[in-house]
């Protein structure tokens, strides 16, 4: 599968739910490609062709703000 | 396929953690932990005492407990002994855990029950407003140490095992992967399981102790930690100020409801 | 279903034991303290046979708590103590009284304060039995004067909890505790006994507080498909926290309206030669005892005396002694405390009939001649 | 008119007095169906045995449990005779150990000094059983149990094993009262 | 001495904190609670610049403990908690009236029971506070009502402590200890101090618990030549456990009568506009701000309402309340709690005028107009 | 010349113990280290908790202090942070201790507070008449554990030790000379000493297993234990079932009320 | 006649309100030798700021010190505005930060928007300082407490080091008030 | 010191407080000697010239009931 997922192209979907999002800027700082930004706030994709849908920010957002998903990766044969 | 929501109580949400605390993250691995385990939700009971990590019983859609400050384990002693087939965990932070809790934590951890501790290490009291915890390091400073902690902190993973642990582990924030999968080892490991997370707390801890902002404290917990492998190649004089992650203790012993089991059974034996 | 009846010699503490057990306790938590020891001892060798739970716990706070996780687990579940214990139980008291978790905590009184007289016998926790956790909270507190008794009102202190869905108070003195004397036990399938209400609701409509007339919500254990939360602080009628005055007054009202309403089930008292009464004797526990034979000494002598011997202390019955006002002359309480008790009475009477007070507290039971000799006329 | 008939057992920790009291009680409770309660005074928290063990035997309810006017007073000390004899009633009976007892108190009440503990170590064989030597003298001196309900109330609540040697230890005492009481 | 005055806006918290200080106290342990936290936090930033000694406790049994063996090696001694802390320390509590050791414990009273309301207040731990350890006991329960009254309080409870040989309660509300407000801090020296007495026996003659006139053994600190023996077993004039009735009795009886022989010095209400009052409230702690506004409403209006409060809650002030029988036709007592006090009140009347209780327990005040509202006229 | 009466109260002989009980050879072991030190009577402070073992201050002539059970080391404690010229010991049972007072315990050697606990292990509730104790090794009978005891017993030493002590010794009444010395030892070490005294009841626990008179119990000692020197040398097998006695740590830790002063003279420093 | 006169300062966690009430209440009590008290209201257990802070100044003694009819309310986020405002007073001064308050009610009371958190951030140079130049709005608008008392109790009160700055903000809000007020 | 105790002749001084002695017989199992024996439950000294005063009896008596004493070693001088 891991193979399949590799010769996939990687489209990424980040949703941010403002409404719990707290500001704290981790998922900003800890993206290996500064996909995020702040705003107002709140965390803001900036540069969503950027991202390599690595989830790091998923990972370490502590308020559940944060969900990306690989497009291109069928939602039933995912992980 | 997974998701976090289907684990949560989503109308309780915005969490009541402060911005940055390392707590929802935790969370989110235990979550995964659980997942990963395919342990049905109406199985897991989990409980917690009082503090800001306790709070975490209120967003999880489990069997959920909130009890007293420090008690927890003495009320999840009475559910995993009443009803044994229930998947017990414990959350809770290191004052409710090793200050007024010392006591049932050491003890559950003797009888070896069968249960699952998550401790939430942030080296503060956090929900009272920044006193100076057990686990506080000596030198730093806390509303209740306004000249830096004069006491010697616990080693609190040391004395789990002392006193008698099947599994104790170490794990950071940072490495949110590592956590999720030593939760993942503690549920499974049958006895008294301990996970120790160092969670930052960026309110009561680190704007008093200059530790800047949220995300320097998770990458801070990168500098100061080595692994249980890379500490073993390392000299004392290396090894001094880092704290070591990863799996401290992994041992079968005699676990307690089963233990008791054993007694219960010679008698249906008998009769 | 014919009565088995069984004639033993026991002690208070053994009926306790027996009376748990015949109420359908399967979980006992406790930590040893004279003189209640062999209520655990009882059960320790009892339990394992009945697939029960026996488990000595670390400390009595401990205790308190195992016995309320395993009430929330679906068990039905008890302790035992005295003072010190008590004391220690105290803020998980008040847990299990916010959480509505039935449970019975047994406390065989002896000597305080502090360690005090851990031999000798007292009754001079009654009032903490009542305010002992902070904050206001409803409690049931029962106390046996016999052995047989005390099997009873164990029992009954299971049917209240369950029942009312809070927990309830054993008062033992140590001589109650202690005392061998007959029983008549009887077949255990005869016996009235009450298991908490299940909901009916399906999972997702289940309210673990809900506002029932009664004032006591359903209950249903952990693990069983309804996934629910529970905890010490105010919360409303989904059992989760809330900082809403209204649904917190809600709450803390329909916990006292639970008790209050139910009163007349819950008190009982047991009126010895109070028809004709002039003198009133108010009495519980091993004191009742003294407190009968004073009033049958007395009654030779042509005095008309009674004794109403209090088996349920709270919620205080009240209205059972204001129901004597005008027959009854004046009161006397006697008690091995300083007037516990008696405060109540006189608040009940509030200056309708002189009450005289007999305490003590050097660790001697109140012999009958003591009570006897302070009765007028 | 209904009795109260009141027994104290005094002596030192460890004669097995209590043990003997709650087989009093319960031969008269369980085998003779009156009514009946033992209670006891206990050292510093649970700790060693105690020193004393109250039976009352009644045909009515029996309100009081402690003794307050004793029948029949079993003394196996010196000192257990000294400091209870004078709760004895008038016209009690004062049961001692002739040979730990030497100093007999004088009174209103008739003293029966008998070598009990002696009894036990000689004739039965072992000084531990003095205390159901000594049931055996209440019963044969009170006659307030049947001899029937003793032997099965022993039986029931001795250790599994020794039964026989309690029940000889009995008989061994009953039948030294029943020679005592002939005189 | 000319007294110096500095004005300062503290918060009642602080101002414990202050008035312990002022009053000698040289030794704090505690555990974090809110609402007390703050008194923890100024004494850990204030004592060790004053040599004394400020440490965090694992717990709060552990903190009870350290003040009873600071004040026995010689120093005043105080601790503060709320609610569910107060639960714990009772055990302990009961010790030091046991031992006579004298002592301060701070209670700023947050909703129960259980974890509660933590962050609200209540009034709801008064009769815990007289009755939360098992076995009677003389206590003495003091209650400001404003910041500056706070650090009175304080002073006095440690003055009552070292002068009865007792632990002293100090229930403050939570929103006594929150609210910043002026105060008017005196110059220490000026302040009148107790403390306790010393023997002047020589050592080989020194009982701990000699039995004086006033009730009220002289205390010597360990370390201090005198070697005696402190024991929470009931015991003699030497200190010793004893088993004797007699003696155990009177020790009992010698507690109960050092308080109580001192009532008059020990109560204090203070009576607002009560000299022609028909209605009277009583009221304590922060609700009597409210009450104390509501007779001023009422007074415009011209109804004739006075306030009586209560300082001292135990001893009760009974004797203060039927001075007023004739004069006041009737009672209220506002409480935010569900009536302890106001059943005290009752009891202290005996039925002489009737009481109207106004109760609130949802972690809102009491407010001036909702008093005022129930003032009959 | 040397005699332990001037160090007891002798009217409140003969003590309470039973015949037999080794919580007298204890008792003198400790006056003979006391007398060694040449300490001051009037500067020893003996505080005890409640159980057979704890009635010890009853009978000895120092500053002595009987508390709540459990709580000693939490009364030691005010008292040595109080007044820290005083020598302040510990006398505690192994419930006293580490059941109701485990909490106190790991505090106490967290602190590295300045503290002597003489801790008289019987392996039971002594006073209360014999029920189990976190001491009570598996399988072993007490009034509580009729069928043997199911739960895992506490290394109690190993427990003072992972939670900070300074000095941990272990020792029997059987060999009075070296339990004499290692009290000393402790007494003498700055910070928190601990010597766990395996001191037989033959009562409450001996009866009840059938471990035979006194005099088997105290010599069954000699057998079931060996020195830390003789331990070095055994194999894991052949330690198996066996107690070590002796010194089991002995370190230099910053002490409690020392580091406390520090913070006090700081402030001095600067008036 | 006395005067009492009630401020309450709301907005959310982390604004300082409770430290602007306090310093408020201090230059009154201390400066200003009026009775004043500050209260507040507290999230779950102590964590986390107020979100409302009260100040209740009066030249009598001070019973309640919450406040019931409130003569100037602050509001520094719409929600505590939309909250809030009904428990002013006929004719009292409602407050409001003019960016993050958008929809403002309406009721009969007087109401005077401003930006001052933006003052804050770009006159000052640092928007955490708008709770002092809140307190100048409210010196400039009810003149309840003087200047120069405010000016003190701000120097006493704000962590060492950051006096000048707070005075200017203090000194930016007095300015704008003033200037507001002669319109 | 030791050389000169050992030159003395050892003379015992055995002292037995029977109000204390609780019959427990440590001492007299435990003598090396055989010095003491049980009389009425309590310790006795039997064999008085058999003792060596090592002292352990009285080491391990648990109830401070047996005292034993060089006779021949000065009060003044002893350890
Ligand atoms: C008996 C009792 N004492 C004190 C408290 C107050 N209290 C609540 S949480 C807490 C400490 C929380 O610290 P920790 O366990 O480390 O959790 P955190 O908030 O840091 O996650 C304290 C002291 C309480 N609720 N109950
Ligand atoms: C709060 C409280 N709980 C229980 C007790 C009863 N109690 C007294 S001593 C004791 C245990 C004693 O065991 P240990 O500490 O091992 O001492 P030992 O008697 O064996 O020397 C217990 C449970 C008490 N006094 N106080
Ligand atoms: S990590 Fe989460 S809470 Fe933090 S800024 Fe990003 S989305 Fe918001
Ligand atoms: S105070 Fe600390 S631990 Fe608590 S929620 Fe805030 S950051 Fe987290
Ligand atoms: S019960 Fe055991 S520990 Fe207690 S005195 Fe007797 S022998 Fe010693
Ligand atoms: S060792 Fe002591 S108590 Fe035991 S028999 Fe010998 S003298 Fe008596």
């Amino acid at each position: 599968m891991a193979e399949e997922t590799l010769r996939r192209k990687r489209e990424a979907e980040i949703t941010i739910n403002t409404a719990w999002c707290k500001g704290c800027v981790i998922c900003v700082e800890l993206c290996p490609e500064q996909v995020l930004v702040m705003e107002r706030g709140k965390a803001k994709v900036a540069h969503l062709d950027k991202c390599t849908v690595c989830g790091l920010c998923e990972l370490r957002c502590p308020d559940f703000a944060i969900v990306v998903v690989d497009k291109n990766k069928s939602p039933k044969t995912g992980e | 396929m997974f998701n976090y929501e289907s684990y949560l109580r989503l109308d309780k949400f915005p969490l009541i953690w402060c911005s940055g605390c390392g707590d929802g993250i935790v969370l989110k691995s235990m979550i995964r932990a659980i997942d990963k385990l395919g342990l049905s939700k109406d199985d897991v009971c989990m409980v917690s005492g009082i503090g800001c990590s306790s709070r975490l019983t209120g967003y999880v859609d489990f069997n959920t407990l909130h009890t007293t400050h420090g008690r927890a384990l003495t009320f999840a002693t009475g559910i995993k002994m009443a009803k044994p087939r229930l998947h017990v965990i414990v959350v809770t932070g290191d004052g409710d855990a090793t200050a007024i809790g010392g006591n049932h934590y050491i003890h559950a951890a003797r009888r070896n029950i069968d249960i699952t501790v998550i401790l939430f290490n942030n080296f503060i009291y956090g929900m009272t407003g920044g006193q100076v915890s057990p686990c506080t390091p000596k030198g730093k400073r806390a509303s209740t140490a306004p000249y830096g902690n004069f006491e010697n902190a616990f080693n609190i993973s040391g004395l789990a095992q002392a006193a008698g642990a099947s599994f104790v582990a170490r794990a950071t924030v940072y490495n949110a992967v590592q956590l999720e999968k030593l939760i993942q080892r503690a549920i499974e490991r049958k006895g008294f399981s301990l996970v120790e997370v160092l969670s930052p707390c960026p309110t009561a801890y680190g704007r008093r102790n200059r530790e800047g902002t949220p995300v320097d404290m998770i990458l801070q917990q990168k500098e100061t930690t080595v692994s249980v492998a890379a500490a073993e190649k390392m000299s004392a004089e290396e090894l001094e100020g880092k704290i070591i992650t990863g799996v401290l203790t992994d041992v079968e012993r005699p676990e307690c409801r089963e233990e008791y089991q054993k007694l219960i059974d010679s008698f249906r034996k008998e009769g | 279903m014919a009565e088995e009846k069984k004639i033993k010699v026991l002690t208070g503490n053994e009926a306790c034991a027996e009376g748990a057990l015949a109420a359908g306790m399967r979980f006992y938590a406790g930590y040893p303290i004279t003189p209640s020891s062999e209520v655990a001892e009882v059960l320790a060798e009892e339990l394992p046979r009945l697939g029960g739970v026996f488990i000595q716990m670390e400390d009595e706070i401990a205790s308190m708590g195992a016995i309320i996780g395993a009430s929330l687990a679906g068990t039905k579940a008890m302790t035992a103590t005295s003072g010190p214990g008590f004391s220690l139980m105290q803020e998980n008291i008040g847990f299990a009284a916010m959480a509505e978790v039935p449970c019975v905590v047994v406390n065989v009184m002896r000597g305080g304060p502090s360690t005090g007289l851990p031999t000798l016998p007292a009754q001079a926790d009654v009032m903490q039995a009542r305010w002992g956790t902070h904050g206001d909270h409803a409690i049931i507190v029962l106390a046996p004067f016999s052995v047989a008794e005390t099997f009873d009102l164990t029992v009954r202190a299971f049917n209240l909890s369950e029942q009312y869905r809070t927990p309830v108070i054993l008062l033992l003195d140590e001589i109650i505790g202690h005392v061998n004397e007959r029983v008549t036990i009887v077949d255990p399938g005869s016996l009235e006994i009450f298991n908490r209400i299940v909901p009916s609701d399906p999972p997702d409509q289940y309210k673990p507080y809900r506002h029932t007339e009664s004032g006591v919500p359903p209950m249903i254990a952990y693990g069983e498909g309804y996934r629910f939360h529970v905890t010490g602080l105010a919360h409303d009628e989904t059992g989760f926290p809330t900082n809403s005055a209204a649904e917190i007054g809600r709450m803390l009202e329909r916990h006292h309206r639970k008790v209050e309403q139910a009163r007349d089930h819950i008190v009982q008292v047991d009126p010895f030669m109070m028809e004709d009464a002039e003198i009133g004797i108010v009495a519980y526990g091993s004191t009742a005892r003294s407190a009968r034979h004073a009033v049958r000494l007395a009654r030779e002598t042509g005095k008309r005396v009674g004794l109403l011997r209090l088996k349920t202390l709270w919620p205080f019955a009240d209205e059972e002694i204001r129901s004597y006002i005008g027959q009854v002359k004046s009161w006397i309480v006697p008690e091995m405390n300083l007037g516990q008790m008696a405060h109540e009475v006189e608040w009940a009477l509030a200056g309708s009939a002189p009450v005289t007070r007999l305490n003590k507290v050097n660790g001697d039971p109140i012999s009958p001649p003591e009570i006897y000799q302070i009765i007028p006329g | 008119m209904s009795f109260r008939y009141e027994i104290r057992l005094s002596g030192e920790g460890g004669q097995g007095l209590v043990l003997a009291g709650k087989i009093l009680a319960e031969a008269a409770a369980v085998y003779d169906d009156l009514n009946a309660t033992q209670s006891q005074s206990y050292g510093p928290e649970a700790r060693g045995g105690a020193s004393r063990s109250e039976v009352i035997i009644s045909d009515d309810e029996i309100d009081y449990p402690k003794a307050v006017s004793i029948d029949l007073l079993l003394a196996l000390t010196q000192e257990s005779c000294d400091r209870y004899y004078k709760d004895l009633k008038k016209g009690g009976i004062l049961l001692v150990d002739s040979d730990a007892v030497n100093r007999l108190p004088e009174g209103e009440f008739r003293v029966i000094s008998a070598p009990i503990i002696g009894l036990a170590r000689e004739r039965v064989g072992r000084a531990l059983v003095a205390n159901i030597v000594a049931l055996g003298f209440i019963a044969g001196i009170s006659g307030i149990v049947s001899e029937k309900s003793l032997r099965s109330a022993i039986e029931a609540r001795v250790p599994k094993g020794t039964e026989e040697l309690n029940l000889t230890a009995f008989a061994t005492g009953l039948a030294e009262a029943r020679l005592l009481m002939k005189n």
